[in-house]
């Protein structure tokens, strides 16, 4: 097979499953004609029609509402939100209507809403946010946010056969940038389990989306530089959390190193202090670190969003100073 | 005219005559089992503790989900508001259950997970409300989209306050409908109130059918008091939809004969509003008719008011002994499987 | 002078900050004639007019956007919520408009929305939430959940005359529960300060809202019970959050238990551990531990909901276990 | 009527002829100022690489930023959408200044913290979008009411397209404003395509203006192409609003130029459409009636459009030279006193 990006994994992905099951459909704003505003959707409407391919008004709670009431019948809409920074437009459909049906009244709303998120882009205040701890911290929403192709194309497939609603966030700067080997055959990938990607002894690092490719940056990086193994764990889902694996890293390493891109105070750095120390507090060798965006709006200059997005040599930073600890 | 065009003239006008007899004892039924229920919970289980938390009846708008619902097809889904209780007796929810509802029981349609109105079942075709206002009306245009898409030739009945038409949900939602062309009716009730706020303090155009030039879609103003009223203007709405021409809306002018809920006096409306209102009970109304019509006796009446004591009587002591849910379920069905 | 009840000091408060400045005005549904759903602006109306007390269609994207509107022009808007689950019908505004004005154009926006919240009133789940987290994530928002009138009053005043906006959260289970003698002076309370309420030499208790009082019972039941010393630490301000305090307690007490009524996962109990771990790490002589409601949606029924809120048994068995950890 | 009227009347004549040919230049000032420094944006910085992010610009749609914001009284405040770069020069806002936003450096109104469109200054009396489109206009709503309080007698002036009519921040601000009778002038330059998606699927309404009576708001439909009329039309409006008597809508209808962004083509757009109204270029009609008036002769139009040209070689060379942020300032001004 040959290479397949992030975003052609998430459109293969969207695709077989239209093709599968006849119950899928995508709804949201420039998504049929345009193929949305970067393209996952192209070629869509040829193939599935109109029907099937619904293009919205600019009503980001319409599009929610929609997706809630068509899951509420048995199909499994697949919501697009053209920026995460717009998902706070339709955010009490989501949180207090899908997160809450099953709970209330036992009715299942499996839909998908997909959300490109995150910086690097040069996007600015509203083009580049990580809104994933909106829902994280709403019981009843699922919230993945895959790093690889190979786990965009599973989890998008994932999402879309789960019965809850789920908040699929896809990293913007991972879209082009990032390329798997995919399997020819139909596969998933589970939502709720992290990843052990790079297996140390050191030191865990432990982050999810784009960061993950920071993190094994940093892991190869503090190997060469003091022979440290360094352990990667990827989130894949934030919600519900594999919390098991990430204490099994911290008991096995004895630090713990958490990463995100996600702005600092109530991230899922915070939880995940929380969890290792309920888990794996007698294994601790040293503090539990987080590096982070500041908490700050994301700035739009270059030079600035370059010191606000958390890099290779930021975390690297840390993770020496963890390690030599 | 010859003998046998007469005849069955007069035969098929006798028909229609039945149905209309007919269909008045359900509207009265209906109506006036939705008013006992309200009342007992408003005015004697608040009262005593046994329901807690927001009540908010219908009294005085009974004829809106009741015309309004008994024109929906099996296929059709409803998503009442919070004051439109009888839209679920009229979906085969039993008295029993929503009495249990209301008291936090597990014979309630959320097991006590929930409270008041805030209830649904997708066997019945009924979707729950939550709070926040018109937050039903894009989950109606999903629901109508889905019953296009599924081949079926359903309507989604979507019931509002004139209030909600403020929120900026509601205006997405009728817009997508309408550009999307969707079988629903959206049903609103004015009742004139949104809590204590006058309508003019709400909009400032005159009628909630006023909205619709908006939207491009067709809205009738109805005699909300007026069960035969609301019920033909339903037919027309529902039939339109069906057809496949679009939304359609229903503005049934109607009074809130309560305060906004169980601990509101409403002392911010005029004493006159009441007393006119009162004339103009649609129960009352309806019984006239029915007299009027001899489609009942005044014994006719009694005896189905009876009827329905007894019924909500029998429903009380069912609710009252449903147990209370166990808190060991508590954490049960956030997700599947959990 | 005679006891203040927590609603009648939040009222109180706007009302000598209405006295005072001629800038401050209240805009909300169902406030003026009607004196608001819970009566905090009762007689509002009568002593300062409809130009001064504002009463909004339903619309709660509208009513916090006319404040920010209002809020730039350099008017201070006090905006209700009323309730603080809808909040999220006007969350766009909050999170993207008002949040960000400062940073991005370096316009304040001195707005306060108050936001009654909390459960234990058998309100369910649409009348019960606590949503500080989702602002407490905001970057550009603060965020004040005040535990005693006294607080309610001072920090009502301070949000006022604070030049960024304030999400305002006032515990309705506090309401009529909760009196203090109040100074008859005009007085604030600094947003941004922790207090510590009862000192303690064994294990901080760090917590905030209905829940300081809830901790407060159980340092005096581990106290009759084992002779413990508890110490009670009340955030009084989540953002920012004053980390000093939370720092300072968990290195003279090695042990801290978090306790709020939020729910669990992404709550500000995960912040909390973050920040003691990177602070006080060194001092831990047991881990942090967590007492919070648990991820469900807030249930209707009486004993749902008992099962749901964290209470002072729930907070003293595991303040008791780490106690003599 | 006797010689001393007449001559006073031909005078007044001569001073509205007079006014109206200042106006005209003035109108083609700061048209052709937006033109032209939206071109280099689009297409010469953008594809330099020394413009990032996204770039929205108003080709075509020119006339209704100037004729409207040359209504503006000082005291009036401006909520500009992203397609009214105007707005900000007739508020004062230098085109070295836009460009040294559009560039991301210091002297950008908002200091390298966000890009193109979004920036504002209160001093100058212009709000800053956010990208959520229609969020200005409840913002709008609340501006107007902080001009009634203040006892000023100013004017909101809140911008958006077609497209933005969709969200229910829209309507919720709309209707507030029609409620409270707030002095705003809704300002909606129809250009009928939002983002790919054209009006029908947009709206089931065939224009914005008809949206206006689902408020009780007077509500004109605009050649938005004829910068006369939108400030005729603007005028009026304003009048309206400045009187008490609440919002006023202007629908101007117009096209978009260009793809939605830099990096869109508009493969979706009929061909002939860029034709048919590439005939109707606002600058190009403006410049006619100016010639056919007598108001300027072609050298003068010339001159006019070289110096357009060299301001914003200077503003280029500005914002080139102007420093780019210091990453050190990331985390000031996130709060006061921070
Ligand atoms: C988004 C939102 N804001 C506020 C409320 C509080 N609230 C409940 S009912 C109500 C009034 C509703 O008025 P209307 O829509 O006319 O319905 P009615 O109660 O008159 O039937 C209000 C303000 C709410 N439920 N949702
Ligand atoms: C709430 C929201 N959803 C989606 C977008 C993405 N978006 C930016 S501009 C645009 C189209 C806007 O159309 P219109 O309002 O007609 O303005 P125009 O660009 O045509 O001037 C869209 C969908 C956005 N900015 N905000
Ligand atoms: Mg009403
Ligand atoms: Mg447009």
């Amino acid at each position: 097979m040959p290479s397949t990006t992030y975003l052609e994994a998430i459109r293969e992905g969207l695709w077989e499953e239209m093709e599968r099951d006849p119950n899928v459909f995508c709804i949201g704003e420039d998504i049929a004609e345009y193929g949305g505003a970067f393209k996952v959707t192209a070629g869509f409407l040829e193939r599935f029609g109109t029907r099937r391919v619904v293009d919205t008004p600019i009503s980001e709670a319409a599009i929610a509402g929609a997706a809630i009431g068509a899951g509420l019948m048995g199909l499994r809409p697949v919501a697009e939100m053209q920026f995460a920074d717009f998902i706070s437009c339709g955010f009490d459909q989501l949180v207090n209507f899908a997160a809450k049906c099953r709970y209330r009244w036992n009715a299942p709303v499996p839909i998908v809403v997909r959300a490109p998120s995150g910086g690097g882009i040069h996007g600015g205040p509203f083009h580049s946010q990580n809104p994933e701890m909106w829902f994280v911290r709403t019981p009843g929403l699922k919230v993945v946010c895959p790093a690889t192709a190979y786990d965009a194309k599973g989890l998008i497939k994932a999402a879309i056969r789960d019965n809850d609603p789920v908040i699929f966030f896809e990293h913007k700067g991972l879209y082009r940038r990032i390329k798997d080997e995919l399997p020819e055959e139909d596969y998933t990938v589970p939502i709720g389990k992290a990843k052990v990607v790079r297996e140390g002894r050191d030191l865990s690092i432990v982050t999810y989306g784009a960061m993950v490719w920071t993190a094994l940056e940093v892991a190869d990086r503090l190997a060469a530089e003091e022979g440290a193994s360094v352990e990667v764990v990827d989130l894949r889902t934030l919600m519900p959390l594999d919390r098991d694996t990430v204490c099994a890293s911290a008991r096995k390493t004895g630090k713990v190193l958490l990463v995100h891109e996600d702005t600092r105070t109530g991230g899922m750095a915070g939880e995940l202090a929380a969890t290792i120390n309920e888990g794996a507090f007698e294994y601790l060798d040293g503090p539990i670190l987080r590096v982070t965006a500041p908490d700050t709006p994301i700035p739009f200059s270059p030079p600035l969003e370059e010191a606000f997005l958390p890099n290779a040599d930021k975390v690297l930073d840390k993770a020496r100073w963890l390690y030599r600890y | 005219m010859n003998a046998v065009h007469a005849t069955s003239a007069d035969a098929q006008h006798a028909q229609e005559e039945g149905l209309r007899a007919e269909l008045a004892h359900k509207f009265l039924y209906y109506m006036s089992l939705m008013r006992e229920v309200e009342d007992r919970i408003e005015r004697k289980l608040y009262r005593q503790g046994k329901v807690v938390g927001g009540v908010y009846v219908g009294r005085g708008q009974e004829a809106i989900p009741v015309g309004s619902a008994l024109c929906a097809e099996p296929e059709d889904v409803m998503l009442p508001s919070h004051r439109d209780m009888a839209v679920f007796f009229i979906r085969g929810v039993s008295a029993r259950r929503v009495l249990a509802q209301y008291m936090g029981r597990v014979d309630g349609l959320t097991r006590g997970r929930d409270g008041n109105m805030h209830m649904g079942d997708m066997k019945a075709g009924v979707v729950s409300i939550i709070s926040a206002l018109a937050a039903t009306v894009p989950v109606a245009a999903g629901v109508a989209l889905a019953l296009r898409y599924q081949g079926k030739n359903g309507v989604a009945f979507s019931y509002f306050g004139d209030g909600a038409t403020s929120r900026g949900d509601w205006h997405e939602g009728v817009n997508l409908a309408t550009v999307q062309k969707l079988p629903v009716v959206f049903i609103c009730n004015n009742n004139q109130y949104a809590y204590s706020t006058p309508l003019h303090m709400q909009m400032a155009c005159a009628n909630v059918a006023d909205r619709g030039a908006a939207y491009n879609m067709p809205s009738e103003i109805v005699d909300g008091n007026d069960v035969f009223a609301v019920y033909e203007a339903t037919r027309r709405a529902a039939a339109h939809a069906r057809a496949g021409l679009g939304p359609y809306m229903l503005e049934c002018k109607t009074f809130r004969m309560t305060g906004h809920s169980a601990h509101d006096a409403a002392h911010y409306v005029p004493k006159e509003m009441f007393e006119e209102w009162g004339k103009l009970d649609p129960i009352v109304r309806l019984e006239q008719r029915m007299l009027e019509e001899s489609w009942a006796k005044r014994d006719d009446l009694d005896a189905a008011q009876a009827a329905v004591k007894a019924e909500v009587d029998d429903a009380v002591a069912f609710a009252d002994r449903s147990p209370w849910p166990d808190p060991a379920t508590l954490l049960e069905n956030v997700y599947q499987n959990e």
